[in-house]
């Protein structure tokens, strides 16, 4: 038996290789004219987060777990809301509101434009596709075998 | 706020706070302080009745002269057994007894002086909560199954007080002193029948007084007589009397009714009674059947019968707690109360003998005793009530009377069996060198028994004209007439006659001589002493009782049984619709989505 | 109204699997069918005949458009769906480690 | 303005608590703790301190109909106390209890995650807002259902989500009707909406709801998950979902959506009055039965929950008194039910009642606390329960219901003899109990005498001059019914 090694076959993982960037660029284009256009944080995010099941599922866990560090994702991902959350104290600390814009709005249709909206769907990209991959990942460590009959 | 009535309730309860704090030298010294200062409190409302308490816009508390019939003897059986209670409690449980014991009192005092119907439901069930508390501190094996059942019947008959309440405040407002509610519509009838649970279930009246004697099984015995013997029939009592004494304005069928229950009452506790081995179960079925004559006389309407039945009242509460409390001196010193064990303690216990004696009379109904006394009031009224109605209502009526004589016999016969178990009867061997009960137990006992004959002897000068009839008259009873004739004195002189008469013949001819026993020669070890129970042994065998006894073992009778056993078998049949399968509970929903959208059309 | 009850029938094909399928994975695409025809319903609920997509484009004038509130209802209907949904699946997993079956009707341990 | 804080303290100590607390659970204790305490106090202000006002806070300064707005008026704070104490006192209890299931941070995350979702629910403005509120609160409740990791555990989770992904169906479909009948969101202008609308639309949108929250609030034909979920999570949280969750999530949405947007039609207020007396007989009818000692209290929930629909059901003040009053008792003596099995379940090793005996010398503090919680479920004088339900069986005979008076009376009656039942064999049997097997540690008996002090202080609440402050401005604005819509709309 020669050893195998964990993921796919090596053209999934060239092809990967190749078109992960382009997913991930994608997901940010998205997520960065959610005000523009239809998508948004969390149409972005989803992206995002199908570029990293890519690797996930091409290189296999060990790999993927090693390319990114699990306990910064976690941490990121925490801190989505929280920063979230300071958007929208911030605004109700200079806008009047909770969530209010407190930003210049911008010209119509440019990508600086819209105040706070843009930097929401920043984050809410971030939190979604973290959020996400680490749904994915969760679901992927257990093993159905495994397990203690009670 | 500085009502001498709201200092009565407020003195014990302060007691009662604070004594769950003090060692327990002091809550014994608090406890009576408590109680003498509300003694002093009552004698002051004697004749001259105090303001009532306003509390948030309505009369809260009041004083008639039937809380103060209730109020006064509240405090003084609370002492006498109080006094019962100095030495020889159960150390284990001492600490909680001394705290609940001013608790009670102060929540029976509420409860007679409440004149708001929500005020009466608050100390009523604190009273009832209390009991609970007794129960709690119980020590054998069944107590904890006894509490529970206990609780069950009195606490659970609390909320068909609050729903009575509520519904006879729909015709008459919150106020329990000067309501005439006619028992005309549905909820009227509805309120009087939940009120009736109520005051049957405190006051262990039939078919709700199956906790009483278990209770008094394994409750500590002077809670036993302090409790079901004393303040909740002082309490269930007195709500009855303020039911058919001018809150509801009651038809004749209705009385009857109750006094068939009363009636009921009598008999079928005291044919449990008899046959008891228990002494504390025993005593129990007593203080069961001669409630009874209560509710008979009480539910009757007849102005006699019903000052027999508030002076039966206060003659019970005498002598059930001196025979409770004569059995628990002896219990205490002879380490049972199961009457196949006991017998003999005449000799050791010469005082506490004597008491009991007199309790056993007093209750049997023997003249002069106060027991005859009242039971003579309550057949008197019901005869003469009889005479006025219509014949089916006569005979009714006599059929009920009759059942409570006969009753009233089996007492008598009881108690022989009682008296002969406990106190006579050839002593065990292991009873040797018993001592007298300590001095404040036979202290008690005896001002009990002091009292019994008092009672009996000058009933007319004392209890009847001081507190009996003022109290009568409150409920609309007004008219007091004896048609027969009976003077305790003569009685008296009579009894007395005839006994130094006795004594004469007895110590002037007889030559008496005095031997063991001769069992053909065999050595008289234990299995030869014949104990009390035997004496009704054959009740049990005979023919249509053996069955019914036979069921009545089985509780079938028992109405906490039949509850239990139905709401269980309820229960199954529910717990089988959910087994667990989610495909059941989700047509559950679909069910209840579908019954909305076919109501919203 | 064909859409309506289109979407009524999806809303019942997940009720009906979630009533009769036994698998545990199959139950969890149930609930799911009945939520998207939840969506569904609510973005219809949105539509307007002859109108464009609710977008300000450079150029185009401000004509009649859906309504975009529903739509965006759906949006935040779908996340939690998908959170409902992951849990569900990771409940699937440990309810097999544990029962080693998937089977939803020897799942029952708690009952009465 | 502090409306937005009771959503944002929460959240933000949920996401801050893993960041924080790596391995050790201290900083998740003490964070979580110190905002449920931030919580407690500023609802507490908000209550006391500005009770009878109407807030009204526009999120980003929006203003109705397009905007969502949150609406703090006196019942949203009583929710708001209520839940903010049971989430305090579940915390204090905690730490030495999920410690030994193994716990980390993450507990208390999604603890914090639960009670963003109450409070988010209860001070809400919007329809839609709240239901992805309550879909936070639920989903938090689902994992801390399975927390515990066993078998039965993840069963009742399992259930529990099935079942809530139903009902969330039929509120969404409900909130379609109402949008699609009203083109708003907001409570208040579907409240001026609907009165324009047809009535059997209005019926409609009614029926869906209350079958999507009826399932929330585990009335009886919805109550399955109920007993299943309850009894299977962690003590401190099936006080929080029993104490607590069911009412934020049901009772407060129903009433709520059937008094202040609907203005109270007839039809549902006699549905209310019947799902109550089915579910006070059934609920404690199963309970009774019960060895279990933790489902037992979770069909005893549904009973009395049964009690606050029959109480919300009658339509006058004094019933409504008695509702909103039975919330608060039932959420305090729950809770401390549901501490005292987690203790008896720490100290001894079962549930099973047959398996316990007389522990009131070894364990005084859970023996004496749960009497006077099964006093006060029984409805015992001196104790809360007793008063509220003096005051829900005396409006139901006010109301002209003597029959549904009855039912809570015999309901009343089971209660008591299933409460004596859990003291007789569990705390206070024949059996002595000669060893522990876990210790009751400080946190659990300090959660517990809270909660027992409690018991006595908010009976309390119903004397007049207390009342006038506490529980009628919660009432008034309950029973202003479709008027509170104007008076937001005002705002």
């Amino acid at each position: 038996m020669r050893d195998v090694k964990p993921g796919l076959t090596v053209i999934v993982k060239t092809v990967n290789r190749l078109i992960l960037w382009m997913i991930f660029l994608y997901g940010i284009y998205i997520i960065l004219h959610g005000h523009l256009s239809p998508g948004g944080g969390f149409g972005g995010g989803v992206v995002l987060a199908l570029g990293f099941l890519g690797v996930l599922l091409a290189y296999g866990r060990g790999f993927s777990l090693n390319w990114l560090r699990l306990g910064t994702l976690r941490d990121l991902e925490y801190s989505a809301p929280l920063l979230f959350l300071g958007f929208g104290l911030a605004g109700m600390a200079w806008g009047g509101a909770f969530l209010a814009n407190f930003l210049s709005k911008g010209k119509l249709f440019a990508l600086l434009s819209s105040g706070v909206i843009l930097p929401l769907n920043i984050v809410i990209g971030l939190k979604v596709g973290l959020s996400l991959f680490l749904v994915v990942l969760a679901l992927a460590e257990f093993d159905p075998s495994q397990g203690d009959d009670e | 706020m500085d009502s001498p009535l709201v200092l009565v309730i407020a003195a014990p309860l302060a007691v009662a706070l604070l004594n769950l704090f003090l060692p327990i030298a002091l809550r014994k010294a608090m406890t009576v302080i408590g109680i003498i200062l509300g003694g002093v409190l009552v004698r002051g409302f004697f004749g001259a009745p105090p303001p009532s308490v306003a509390l948030f816009g309505t009369t809260a508390l009041s004083l008639d002269d039937l809380s103060f019939f209730s109020l006064a003897f509240i405090h003084i059986i609370g002492l006498i057994i109080f006094l019962f209670c100095l030495k020889g409690l159960d150390p284990g449980t001492e600490r909680t007894f001394l705290v609940l014991y001013p608790l009670t009192l102060a929540c029976a005092n509420g409860t007679v002086l409440s004149s708001h119907g929500v005020g009466f439901l608050v100390f009523w069930g604190l009273s009832g909560l209390a009991l609970y508390g007794f129960a709690l501190l119980g020590q054998g094996e069944s107590a904890s199954a006894t509490a529970k059942k206990t609780f069950i019947l009195v606490g659970g008959s609390d909320v068909f007080l609050i729903m009575g309440l509520a519904l006879a405040a729909m015709s008459s407002g919150w106020s329990l002193f000067d309501a005439r509610i006619p028992l005309a519509g549905p909820a009227e009838a509805l309120a009087f029948v939940f009120l009736l649970i109520a005051a049957f279930a405190k006051a262990g009246g039939f078919p709700l007084h199956t906790w009483v004697p278990d209770f008094s099984r394994d409750a500590p015995v002077e809670s036993a007589a302090f409790l079901p013997a004393s303040l909740d029939k002082l309490l269930g009592i007195y709500l009855l009397a303020r039911m058919m004494g001018g809150y509801f304005e009651v038809g004749l069928f209705t009385r009857m009714i109750v006094v068939t229950l009363g009636a009921l009452t009598v008999i079928v506790a005291v044919m449990m009674a008899m046959v008891q081995h228990n002494g504390r179960r025993l005593l129990g079925y007593h203080a069961v059947s001669q409630v009874g004559y209560m509710i008979m006389g009480v539910a009757s309407g007849h102005a006699l019968a019903f000052a027999g039945g508030l002076f039966h009242l206060l003659n019970n509460v005498l002598y059930k707690s001196n025979l409770f409390l004569a059995l628990g001196s002896a219990e205490k010193r002879a380490g049972s109360h199961d009457l196949d064990e006991l017998g003999g303690l005449a000799k050791a216990m010469p005082a506490t003998f004597a008491m009991a004696l007199v309790g056993a009379l007093s209750i049997s109904g023997l003249p002069p005793f106060n027991g005859f006394f009242s039971k003579w009031m309550i057949y008197q009224g019901l005869l003469e009530q009889a005479g006025g109605l219509a014949p089916a209502y006569a005979v009714w009526l006599l059929v009920c009377l009759i059942m409570a004589v006969f009753g009233s016999a089996l007492t008598l016969a009881s108690f022989m069996k009682f008296l002969h178990a406990v106190f006579l009867g050839r002593r065990p061997e292991r009873f040797e060198g018993l001592r007298e009960a300590p001095a404040n137990q036979w202290l008690a006992t005896g001002l009990l028994a002091l009292l019994c004959v008092v009672f009996g002897l000058f009933a007319q000068a004392v209890p009847l004209r001081l507190f009996v009839f003022p109290a009568a008259r409150e409920a609309g009873f007004e008219a007091f007439t004896y048609p027969g004739f009976y003077r305790p004195n003569l009685i008296l002189t009579l009894f007395v006659i005839g006994f130094l008469a006795g004594l004469a013949v007895y110590l002037l001819t007889a030559k008496t001589r005095r031997d063991g026993a001769y069992i053909g020669g065999h050595v008289p070890s234990e299995a030869f002493r014949v104990t009390g129970t035997d004496f009704y042994k054959e009740i049990t065998e005979m023919r249509p009782l053996a069955t019914l006894y036979r069921q009545a073992e089985n509780k079938a009778f028992d109405v906490y049984d039949l509850g239990s056993k139905a709401t269980f078998g309820l229960s199954h049949l529910l717990q089988r619709a959910h087994a667990g399968q989610l495909q059941v509970y989700v047509l559950f929903i679909l069910f209840g989505v579908l019954l909305f959208m076919i109501l919203a059309g | 109204m064909t859409l309506y009850v289109l979407c009524f029938a999806l809303f019942l094909v997940g009720l009906y699997g979630i009533l009769t399928k036994r698998d545990l994975v199959k139950i969890i695409l149930s609930s799911g069918i009945m939520g998207y025809a939840c969506n569904m319903m609510l973005v219809l609920f949105g539509y307007r005949r002859e109108a464009s997509y609710p977008i300000l484009e450079k150029g185009r004038e401000a004509a009649a458009m859906v309504d975009p509130l529903p739509q965006a209802m759906v949006l935040t209907a779908i996340v939690i769906e998908l959170g409902i949904i992951s849990l569900l699946a990771a409940l699937a997993v440990r309810l097999f480690q544990k029962y080693r079956t998937y089977d939803i009707t020897k799942i029952r341990r708690l009952s009465g | 303005m502090i409306t937005p804080y009771f959503v944002i303290i929460p959240l933000a100590a949920a996401f801050l608590i893993p960041l924080v607390s790596k391995r050790k659970t201290g900083p998740a204790v003490l964070l979580s703790l110190a905002s449920t305490f931030a919580l407690v106090v500023l609802s507490g202000y908000a209550f006391f301190g500005r009770s009878g006002e109407t807030l009204v806070y526009r999120m980003s300064g929006w203003k109705l109909p397009v905007g969502i707005n949150l609406v703090q008026d006196a019942f949203s704070s009583f929710m708001l106390v209520m839940v903010s104490l049971i989430a305090l006192t579940s915390l204090v209890f905690s730490p030495r209890y999920i410690d030994r299931l193994g716990g980390d941070a993450k507990y208390y995350s999604l603890f914090m995650v639960l009670v963003a979702g109450m409070n988010g629910v209860v001070v809400t403005g919007d329809l839609f807002n709240l239901f992805v509120f309550m879909e936070i609160a639920i989903l938090a409740a689902l994992a801390l259902v399975a927390y515990g990791g066993r078998a039965h555990e993840f069963e009742a989770a399992f259930k529990y989500a099935v079942m809530a992904s139903v009902s969330a169906s039929l509120i969404l479909i409900g909130i379609a009707v109402a949008y699609s009948a009203t083109s708003s969101l907001g409570l208040a202008t579907i409240s001026r909406g609907l009165e324009r609308q047809s009535p059997i639309l209005v019926l409609w949108v009614g029926g869906l709801f209350m079958a999507g929250f009826g399932l929330k609030t585990a009335a009886m034909p919805f109550h399955a998950w109920l007993p299943d979920a309850h009894s299977s999570a962690p003590a401190p949280i099936s006080a929080m979902l029993s104490g607590v969750l069911i009412k934020a999530l049901g009772v407060y949405v129903l009433i709520r959506f059937f008094y202040n947007v609907l203005g109270a039609p007839p039809l549902f207020l006699q549905i209310f009055l019947v799902l109550g007396a089915v579910s006070i007989i059934l609920g404690v009818l199963l309970a009774i039965g019960q060895w279990d000692i933790k489902r037992l209290l979770a069909y005893h929930s549904i009973s009395q929950i049964g009690y606050i629909l029959l109480a919300m059901g009658l339509d006058t003040t004094l019933g409504m008194i008695g509702a909103v009053y039975h919330m608060l008792n039932h959420a305090v003596f729950k809770s401390l039910l549901f501490y005292n099995a987690g203790a008896l379940e720490t100290a001894l090793g079962t549930r099973d009642l047959r398996e316990m005996g007389n522990v009131s010398k070894l364990l005084p503090v859970t023996s004496g606390t749960s009497l006077i919680a099964s006093l006060s479920i029984s409805g015992v004088p001196p104790f809360n329960g007793f008063f509220s339900k003096l005051v829900i069986i005396i409006a139901a005979v006010q109301a002209g219901q003597p029959l549904f008076a009855f039912v809570a009376v015999v309901g009343s009656l089971l209660t008591l003899a299933s409460f004596l039942k859990v003291q007789k064999f569990g705390l206070r049997g024949g059996r002595p109990v000669e060893r522990l097997i876990g210790e009751v540690d400080g946190g659990m008996k300090t959660a517990m005498i809270l909660l027992a002090a409690l018991c006595l202080v908010t009976s309390l609440l119903i004397v007049p001059g207390i009342r006038e402050t506490t529980i009628d401005p919660v009432v008034k604005v309950i029973m202003e019914k479709t008027g509170h819509a104007q008076i937001v709309l005002e705002k």
